[in-house]
């Protein structure tokens, strides 16, 4: 099976006054049809820059953007506006997080969904009127009718995000790139949402990427995930394994400082310390060194590649701990113990192996 | 290294980003600005300006000139009409045989006094009244608010007319507090001007007075007083900034205005929008009376236009030029 | 009545040093028939109503439209000819009887069409003293007529001193003697129809000056308040029985010309136009004077008298060598500057102004030779001089502000600018107000209360052809009143004042002009007012018109002997 | 809808109410004309003028005069009567009124086709050399008093003095009934005049509000829908840029209706501005009253009208 | 001395919403909380959760007297917290405090951090000189986990975490004995919140703070409360400890949110059904009659939209306000945590 999406070393800057963001530095990854790709990560660390990039949505004179995209075999960095025009909303379709400002504040709901479907089909405006009514329909808004000459403001979170999702699929997209749909919604409304959207994907045979920095919703939702930390990728897996046996320490901090609604309560949660870097000047070797526990001196000058882990087919971590190291690491702390307590294995002998072989 | 990591991670990050950033608001307000070098050229012309209309005795005795209000019948022609720039009256005169020259200069301290001392009273008015009205809304926010909507009901340059013809009697007005010439120039501009920072204050203290280092104030048991003048206060400077920083130029012109009609500054203090006016019976034979004071006003206002441009630029970062 | 206001002649002294731009006072031998003109004007007609009007513009407008009693020919200021009179009036040997003929046909324009009768004369004139009309002039020199008291206080329907023996004859009984026969020139001697006026007069103000009839050669077509005045032919007018020779068929006033420059532009450079009321700017006067188009500027010479006055009754200036200082230190040519320089005007060394009678026995251009009032251009050490003797050791005057109360706008403005500079010069601290007009008059300059000291731009314009009616309302004591007061600096001299009641009681003229002028240098040796200006009034006019200056009313174009080129073709 | 505008109705008359309370107090304190000496004309007759007075009831108290004024206002639509001009006030604003219609309405017309246009296609290529003349240019003529601009431009173009004369009569205006071409001839200067300041201003507002709103996510969701550049500016862009302009143009005009003092002066046109200020310095009092009211009426008219265009343009506004 | 600190009954606030060009009239009203009764125990964590818009702030404001209730009682230490002013209001304020959700708009961004925190001492004329201020602020400082010598320093330079610190400090300057803290983690990145969840309840044990926890987020309800307050729509529907609450839900709108709550494990190891609440929330400003989750209920029936349950218990322990609570098995079908 050849990927529907491929993207490769996607590299974007953007040059601000202060200097030049890294954004997105370095994200590969793929996806085929009917999948689901979560991206998670803290907030700034260029989930929506990548979403964006996929849809050419983010050029712009202060903007650089290198390596590729190529949707069925098509290098859509590389297309002009006019070709890029005729993927987007046709071919790729994007749900924003805000649907209230994602919506032109003074069109009718309808209105905005007959013009997606005139920009790309040559149909008269009664079919595709109909259109629109029926993915109304489809995305569970009742009394359609009515809320097609509703405007955006008239309609409650949830449905204006239905709505945005009904835009986002008239035109059968094949990838849907959702950036955190759920977040300005509450928690019943989000379930809604998620699961709307899975229906819908089984349906059409829909390629999802999933913006989220909820693991929760991500792991809910996805086939695969790619954990994003200062632009970068750090670690990617199944769904299986990205909760089961996870071995980035970034991966570790976001599942660990979240309270689980299913255990006991715990005494304490373990946050990931520090703050999210400064992509003008990122952090030198591995970006995530300044708020890692377990990491050595070495691991500000050496950085990382994206490696498959082990024998998992598709597990990928960049980190420069072995191994070995990582999964004893995981299972100390799965099993209950702090940062601390588990850096008891920093001290194996190993671990300066392991220095000494990374060293250049 | 227990602990202690876990402290240098936390701190860490901020050291090494705080290198980036500057230390207070208006550190990061002076860096953009010290960017912007067209209202930096404009800021260093108005400070020239400044320092010229203060030390115009100086130089009008170091060119040589006579006093802005000195006539002298012999530089008209037998027709009484005014003779155009020479060695000893660079602008020229006007019609009644004054130096140009010194009367720009003397234009430009009543312009400026005027534009700063008005801008400088209608906004503590205005951000006064605002934030009380916002603040404490009720009846007092529908006093204030309907006053200013009456106010704004009112064609402005009438108003200002009315107000400084009013004002401009033998008498002065407000009981003779307000006396005929700048003083009257001044209150009239104020008195206009204070409504539009009225109305933009209290609608930045409806916003401010919602946030929630507000709530925190009260709910620690501060008083009004103290969460109006230290909460609110302090966050509308910015804005109050921008704000008189377009204002100065617009009550330039007012002032101008008001005194080309008439009932501005009175004679024979120099005005520009007086010399205009005066020059309009020759302004086709004598270009130069209408020229300099047009060109003077025309350049002030253009650099106070210009560093309120920057100002607004280097508060709110968001805009882009 | 000041310079806005009243009748005029020329005199032949009139300075006629200026070559360029004397008065035309002919009509053209080629005059045609018809054509419309305009006059640009800046402001409007104080009234319509020929029995209100008081201003020199508003006589421009009326003159055309109706046959007063007497009338002024454009060529001889000195002397009314008759107009609806037949003749002379007669004049009782004790000077107390005048009784006057009229002529025989005159007739009303529409709708009212009957013949004139000397009722009509006589209505006009009661009409003047009703509160409804409120006429500025006629207790000047009607209140002597016998029954006015009575008329004025309701007590009498009518007059009982105009008698109307009858219809063509009207006799006034007088009280005492003064100055009627001159003023049987004045507006308020047009006829108006009792029974047709009765109606617009019973409303308050009166109605009747937009409703008027006339008997001239042209009538009220419309008027639009400060904006347009339109007179056309009046179809009832005979040309045998008017000596005016009324060419045009059709008179625009256009008013609100407020931009004199422009104004002016319009005119030299426009056809079919006369300017009204303002006099073109000094740069207008120089480029037409230098240019090509001199003939198409007047200057009307005996066009009044401009002062600067100053309050005699108050301090500083109760004092007579501040006064003289004053007028010593004065630069009378700075001022003459502001209005165009030379050619508008003589310096003035006294208050009788070229022109008007009496003039030439006050020493004429030279004057009295009095000191103070020999530099023109100002004389600072004898200001000095006289200030010292006022008690002032340096010279310069030390004590308290003077208020200073003059006009806002024009050539006005300019002249306070001027003289508050000539004050300060003699070390006088000068608050300066400068005031609309209107307010100048009603609020300060004509209200002895008010605390003015300095009126820098008042002035005087004759009535009619008598030095009473230059130096009488102005300077005697006897007319001092609480409002719309005209003798500005309160002068009230016990030897003048009984100098000027028998002057006034004089009917021999050349009696009359050498009292008047005694009078007069004994009002110039109080030094009450800075008379700076005797004005010869520009005018100007396209280059089709032939404009005919009426000397007597502030050098005006007489409209009714005006014509235009090529207009019968 | 209805009810909102009956309700804003009658508080545009209670509005209008305290305008001329407001100016009845300024204007009370004029050293004005005395209405009594000017009818007395030259009459210097004490008795006639204290007549005068008790019939005009200048003697009456203030309260009692402003109450007779009001009176006369609600019920005759009488404005009062102007003693230096001898004309009912209502008749002479009537009468100048077609002038400054004229005049403010062909100047919305230029400033909106320069201002809008100049303001798009600045916006659109930001930071071109194009863009910085425009902005470089508004600025200069935000900054230049109105005036100012009038007469040089007459020295420039008026067809009797100017250097290049192109603009036949302007300083004489004529109205549209009477000679629509000279009308026009006398009024093409002004309104590029009188607009300069007004179109500068709005090409930088403009341009300001349609940078932004092309920032707004909603453009974005436009551009992901795979709408062509033009379209997104055009219709999504515009749409919500051009919304301001609309409010604002209205309180302009309406600012303009009660008359443009500045330009009718210098250009000498006869309009309602020019008639008040002629009045204030004339010390007027019956005109000022009259103007300043006839103005303030406008104004207040047009943000009515604004606000409920305002609520049509924009849908989330809703009426209170 | 009784086990509670602060106990609110028939709590009611009710917000006109107003219109009128000069003059406003009231048109509808805000029924933002309706009828609430509760009571805070010494050194407890209440939570108090439901969906946006239910009331939870407005319920913490009146706690700390931001505002003024409709009506209902508010009795602090058995004493009337809804009557009292001036002084006796200053001091009471002294006892129970506020955390804000927003870390942004809750720091006076230009103030500094020093003067932020010193604020209360210098409402309530507390350490009269500097240096006592200045002592006690860094040891407040130290005490969240700030760097003391950021005393000088302008919230804009702190990141989010770093300023709810700052909040917090605040907060515990005047050692008060309540804790209000309205969602102070819904604003930061699951990283960051797990620092804040972590000082808070560090410094409760310390302190033996009382805390009224207000979150929407479930998960961190469960980690941090004693007893939990679920309301709807002004409604308090359930009360019951932490527990029995996540075990046991009764109410049906509990069931819902609990069955929402995405769980960050993998697919395969989550085996529920997930009941997806059909429909909006109502306006509160014409809340449905009776039962106000009668239109989004399962098992809704006549009853519900024509008499309003009482807050009773249930079997469980739980008190809950409903004609038709959920039996176990139901609950355990759909919550992930039964
Ligand atoms: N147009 C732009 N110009 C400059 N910097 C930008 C631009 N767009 C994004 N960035 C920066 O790029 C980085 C990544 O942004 P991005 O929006 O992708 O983050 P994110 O992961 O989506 O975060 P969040 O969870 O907050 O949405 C941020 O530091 C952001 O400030
Ligand atoms: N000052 C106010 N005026 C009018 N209505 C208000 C006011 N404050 C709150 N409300 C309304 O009262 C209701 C309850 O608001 P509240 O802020 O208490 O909800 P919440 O549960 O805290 O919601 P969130 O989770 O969004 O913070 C909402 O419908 C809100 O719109
Ligand atoms: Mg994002
Ligand atoms: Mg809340």
């Amino acid at each position: 099976m050849t990927a529907l999406l491929e993207v490769e070393d996607l590299r974007v800057s953007f040059r601000t006054a202060d200097g030049v963001v890294s954004a997105v530095d370095g994200v590969s990854f793929s996806l085929e049809a009917n999948r689901t790709l979560g991206i998670v990560g803290e907030s700034g660390s260029g989930k929506s820059v990548t979403g964006l990039t996929i849809m050419g949505l983010s050029r712009g004179e202060s903007t650089d953007i290198s390596g590729s995209v190529r949707f069925e075999g098509d290098d859509l960095l590389a297309a002009d506006d006019r070709r890029l025009r005729a993927v987007r909303g046709d071919d790729i379709a994007m749900v924003f997080q805000d649907p209230l400002s994602a919506l032109h504040p003074f069109f009718t709901v309808g209105d905005q969904l007959v013009e997606a479907v005139l920009v790309h089909r040559r149909v008269g405006k009664g079919e595709a009127r109909r259109r629109a009514l029926e993915l109304l329909g489809l995305v569970g808004i009742p009394a359609a009718e009515r809320r097609m000459s509703a405007y955006p403001h008239e309609l409650s979170g949830g449905m204006r995000q239905r709505a945005m999702i009904a835009m986002a699929l008239i035109n059968d997209p094949r990838l849907l790139i959702a950036d955190e749909p759920t977040t300005a919604l509450d928690v019943t409304v989000q379930a809604q949402i998620l699961e709307l959207i899975r229906e819908l994907q089984a349906e059409r045979e829909m390629a999802v990427i999933l913006i989220t920095h909820d693991l929760g919703v991500g792991g809910g939702g996805a086939d695969e995930v790619a954990g994003l930390y200062a632009g970068r990728v750090v670690e990617r897996a199944s769904n299986e394994a990205i909760f089961e046996a996870p071995q980035h320490p970034y991966t570790w901090g976001l599942l660990q400082s979240i309270p689980k609604m299913t255990d006991e309560r715990a005494d304490e949660l373990v946050p990931i310390p520090g703050r999210p870097p400064s992509l003008i000047a990122p952090p030198s070797g591995c970006r995530f060194h300044p708020r890692c526990p377990y990491a050595r001196p070495s691991h500000s000058r050496i950085d990382p590649r994206l490696e498959p882990v082990g024998a998992e087919p598709g597990h990928e971590v960049a980190c420069l701990l072995p191994e070995r190291v990582r999964r004893n690491l995981w299972a100390r702390l799965r099993a209950g113990a702090t940062p601390a307590e588990a850096r008891g294995v920093a001290e194996d002998p190993v671990l300066d192996e392991s220095e000494r072989e990374a060293a250049p | 290294m227990s602990v202690e990591t876990f402290e240098a991670a936390e701190t860490g990050g901020l050291t090494s980003e705080s290198a980036v950033q500057a230390r207070t608001p208006w550190q990061l307000f002076w860096r953009r600005l010290r960017g912007d070098r067209v209202a930096l050229a404009a800021l260093a012309f108005i400070v020239l300006l400044v320092l010229v209309a203060l030390l115009q005795a100086p130089i009008r005795s170091l060119l040589g000139l006579p006093g802005p209000n000195v006539q002298n019948p012999a530089a008209l022609d037998v027709f009484g009409t005014p003779t155009g720039p020479s060695a000893e009256h660079p602008f020229g005169v006007d019609t009644l045989g004054r130096d140009v020259f010194s009367r720009v200069l003397a234009g430009a301290a009543v312009s400026l006094q005027v534009a700063l001392i008005s801008t400088g009273i209608a906004v503590a008015v205005g951000t006064l009244l605002g934030m009380l009205a916002a603040f404490y809304g009720g009846w007092v926010d529908t006093t204030f608010s309907r006053m200013a909507d009456v106010l704004l009901a009112f064609p402005v340059l009438l108003l200002a007319l009315g107000i400084a013809a009013a004002c401009s009697g033998a008498e002065g007005c407000a009981g003779g507090l307000i006396q005929p010439g700048i003083g009257t120039v001044v209150f009239t501009i104020a008195f206009i001007n204070w409504v539009f920072v009225f109305r933009i204050i209290r609608g930045q203290t409806l916003s401010l007075r919602e946030k929630e280092y507000v709530e925190a104030s009260r709910s620690l048991g501060a008083s009004n007083r103290r969460i109006i003048f230290r909460e609110i206060l302090p966050n509308l400077v910015a804005p109050i900034i921008v704000y008189a920083s377009l204002l100065i130029p617009q009550n330039i012109l007012l002032e101008a205005a008001l005194s080309f009609l008439g009932v501005g500054v009175q004679p024979p203090q120099a005005s520009w929008g007086a010399m205009i006016a005066d020059a309009v019976t020759v302004f086709d034979t004598a270009w130069w009376f209408m020229f300099f004071p047009g060109t003077a006003l025309l350049l002030t206002v253009l650099a106070f236009n210009l560093v309120g441009d920057g100002l607004q630029d280097a508060l709110n970062p968001r805009s882009d030029r | 009545g000041d310079d806005d206001g009243g009748s005029t002649e020329a005199g032949d002294g009139g300075g006629g040093s200026a070559e360029v731009g004397a008065p035309v006072t002919e009509t053209a031998s080629d005059a045609q028939k018809g054509g419309e003109l305009t006059v640009l004007s800046a402001g409007d007609v104080d009234y319509l109503d020929p029995g209100k009007a008081y201003y020199a513009f508003s006589f421009m407008v009326l003159y055309p439209m109706h046959m007063t009693l007497y009338a002024f020919e454009p060529g001889n200021p000195e002397e009314a000819a008759p107009m609806l009179a037949d003749g002379d009036a007669e004049v009782s040997d004790d000077g107390l009887t005048v009784t006057v003929k009229i002529k025989d046909g005159v007739r009303f324009s529409p709708p009212v069409d009957r013949e004139v009768t000397s009722a009509d004369v006589k209505y006009a004139i009661e009409r003047a003293f009703t509160k409804e009309v409120t006429n500025g002039y006629v207790n000047s020199y009607f209140a002597n007529i016998k029954g006015v008291d009575a008329f004025k206080k309701g007590d009498a329907d009518e007059i009982s001193g105009i008698e109307t023996p009858d219809d063509l004859t009207i006799v006034f009984n007088l009280t005492r003697g003064g100055p009627l026969v001159g003023a049987l020139s004045m507006p308020i001697t047009a006829p108006v129809p009792k029974e047709y006026a009765r109606e617009f007069d019973s409303k308050n103000p009166s109605t009747y000056g937009e409703n008027q009839v006339t008997t001239g050669p042209y009538m009220l077509d419309s008027y639009r308040p400060g904006r347009e005045i339109v007179l056309t032919r009046n179809p009832n007018w005979d040309g045998e029985l008017d000596p005016r020779p009324a060419y045009l068929d059709r008179i625009v006033f256009s008013e609100g010309n407020d931009d004199a420059t422009v104004a002016s532009r319009q005119i030299l450079e426009g056809k079919g136009m006369v300017s009204g009321d303002f006099p073109p700017p000094p740069a207008v006067i120089k480029s037409t004077v230098q240019g090509d188009t001199k003939e198409l500027i007047q200057f009307n010479p005996g066009s009044g008298t401009r002062w600067v006055s100053m309050d005699t009754t108050r301090p500083p200036f109760d004092d007579l060598n501040v006064r003289k200082a004053v007028l010593a230190g004065f630069d009378s040519n700075a001022m003459r500057l502001t209005r165009g320089g030379e050619l508008i005007g003589d310096i003035a060394t006294h208050m009788l102004y070229p022109g008007v009678s009496g003039f030439e026995e006050a020493g004429g251009m030279e004057g009295f030779g009095l000191d103070f009032l020999s530099n023109p251009s100002g004389d600072e050490e004898l200001a000095a001089e006289y200030l010292r003797k006022a008690g002032f050791e340096s010279g310069k005057y030390e004590g308290p502000p003077i208020l200073m109360v003059g006009e806002n706008a024009g050539v006005d403005q300019a002249a306070a600018q001027v003289a508050q500079r000539q004050f300060e010069k003699l070390g006088f601290k000068v608050n300066l107000r400068q005031v609309p007009g209107d307010t100048m008059y009603t609020k300060f300059c004509n209200v002895p209360s008010s605390d003015t000291q300095v009126c820098p731009n008042v002035g005087w314009i004759r009535d009619f052809a008598d030095p009473e009616t230059v130096l009488g309302p102005t300077f005697n004591g006897n007319n001092i009143v609480p409002e719309n007061n005209v003798n500005w600096p309160e002068l009230d001299d016990p030897a003048i004042n009984k100098a000027m009641d028998e002057a006034s009681a004089l009917t021999d003229p050349d009696e009359r002009a050498r009292a008047w002028a005694d009078i007069d240098r004994m009002i110039t040796e109080q030094a009450p007012l800075i008379p700076w200006l005797w004005d010869k009034f520009p005018t100007i006019h396209s280059t089709d018109v032939q404009g005919v200056n009426a000397l007597w009313n502030q050098g005006s174009y007489d409209l009714a002997y005006t014509s235009l080129a090529g207009a019968g073709s | 809808m209805t009810h909102y505008i009956v309700r804003r109705l009658l508080w545009i008359v209670v509005l209008l109410f305290f305008v001329s309370t407001l100016t009845f107090v300024v204007f009370y304190l004029l050293p004005s004309t005395d209405p009594a000496l000017l009818r007395a004309g030259r009459s210097s007759d004490p008795e006639v003028i204290e007549a005068i007075r008790v019939q005009l009831g200048l003697n009456d108290p203030m309260l009692v005069q402003y109450w007779n004024y009001m009176k006369d206002i609600v019920l005759h639509f009488d404005f009062g009567y102007s003693y230096v001009n001898n004309a009912e006030v209502r008749d002479l604003i009537l009468d100048r009124l077609p002038a400054t219609i004229s005049l403010a309405v062909g100047a919305a017309v230029v400033w909106l086709v320069l201002g809008i246009g100049v303001g798009v296609i600045s916006a659109v290529f930001r930071r071109s050399l194009v863009d910085r003349l425009a902005m470089g240019g508004a600025l200069l003529l935000v900054s230049a008093p109105v005036y100012w601009l009038g007469l040089v431009a007459l020295l420039l173009f008026a067809n009797d003095i100017g250097a290049f004369p192109l603009f036949e009569g302007s300083g004489s205006y004529v109205p549209l009934t009477e000679d629509p071409a000279q009308w026009f001839a006398s009024l093409i200067m002004p309104w590029f005049v009188l607009s300069a300041t007004f179109a500068a201003i709005y090409a930088r507002l403009l341009r300001a509000n349609l940078i932004e709103t092309l920032s707004e996510d909603y453009i974005r969701t436009a551009r992901a829908k795979g709408l062509s550049e033009r379209r997104v500016i055009f219709k999504h862009g515009l749409r919500s840029a051009i919304t301001p302009i609309v409010t604002l143009a209205g309180l302009d005009i309406g600012v303009l209706l009660g008359g443009a003092i500045l330009t009718e002066t210098v250009f000498n046109i006869p309009g309602v501005g020019r008639l008040s200020y002629d009045a204030i310095t004339r010390g007027d009092l019956p005109i000022v009253q009259g103007t300043v009211l006839f103005g303030a009426f406008f104004i207040v008219v047009l943000t009515l009208v604004v606000d409920v265009v305002y609520a049509k343009l924009d849908p989330r506004v809703r009426y209170r | 001395m009784t086990d509670t600190l602060m106990s609110v009954s028939h709590l009611t606030k009710h917000f006109p919403l107003t219109e009128g060009v000069v003059f406003q009239r009231e048109v509808a009203r805000v029924h933002a909380v309706d009828d609430v009764s509760l009571e805070v125990r010494r050194g407890e964590t209440l939570g108090l959760v439901g969906e946006t818009g239910c009331g939870k702030s407005t319920m913490a404001r009146m706690m700390v007297r931001l505002l003024d209730p409709t009506s209902g009682t508010i009795s602090y230490e058995g004493e009337d917290v809804t009557a009292a002013s001036g002084a006796r209001l200053k001091r009471l304020r002294r006892e129970m405090q506020m955390i804000f959700q927003d870390p942004y708009s809750s720091l006076n961004p230009r103030k500094t951090i020093g003067s932020i925190i010193a604020e209360p001492f210098a409402i309530h004329g507390l350490l009269g000189s500097d240096g006592a201020r200045r002592r006690r602020v860094q040891e407040l400082m130290e005490q969240v986990g700030l760097n003391p010598e950021h005393y000088n320093r302008y919230p804009h330079e702190f990141s989010g975490g770093q300023r709810q610190r700052v909040g917090v400090a605040r907060a515990l300057a005047l050692a008060p004995k309540l804790i209000v803290a309205d969602e102070p983690v819904s604003a930061l990145d699951v990283s960051i919140q797990a620092q804040i969840l972590n000082l808070l309840r560090g410094l409760q044990r310390e302190l033996g703070l009382t805390i009224v926890f207000i979150a929407h987020d479930l998960s961190v309800v469960r980690h941090m409360c004693d007893r939990v307050a679920v309301m709807y729509l002004g409604n308090l529907v359930e009360l019951a400890d932490s527990d029995t609450l996540y075990r046991h839900p009764r109410h049906p709108y509990t069931g819902a949110l609990l069955s929402a709550v995405p769980v960050a494990a993998a697919r395969s190891t989550v085996r529920r059904e997930r009941q997806v609440l059909e429909g909006d929330l109502p306006s509160p400003t014409d809340p449905p009659p009776a039962c106000r989750f009668h239109t989004r209920c399962p098992k809704a029936q006549e009853i519900c939209r024509v008499q309003a349950p009482p807050l009773t218990p249930k079997d469980g322990g739980a008190l809950a306000a409903c004609h038709f609570p959920l039996a176990d098995e139901e609950a355990s079908a759909i919550v992930p945590t039964a």
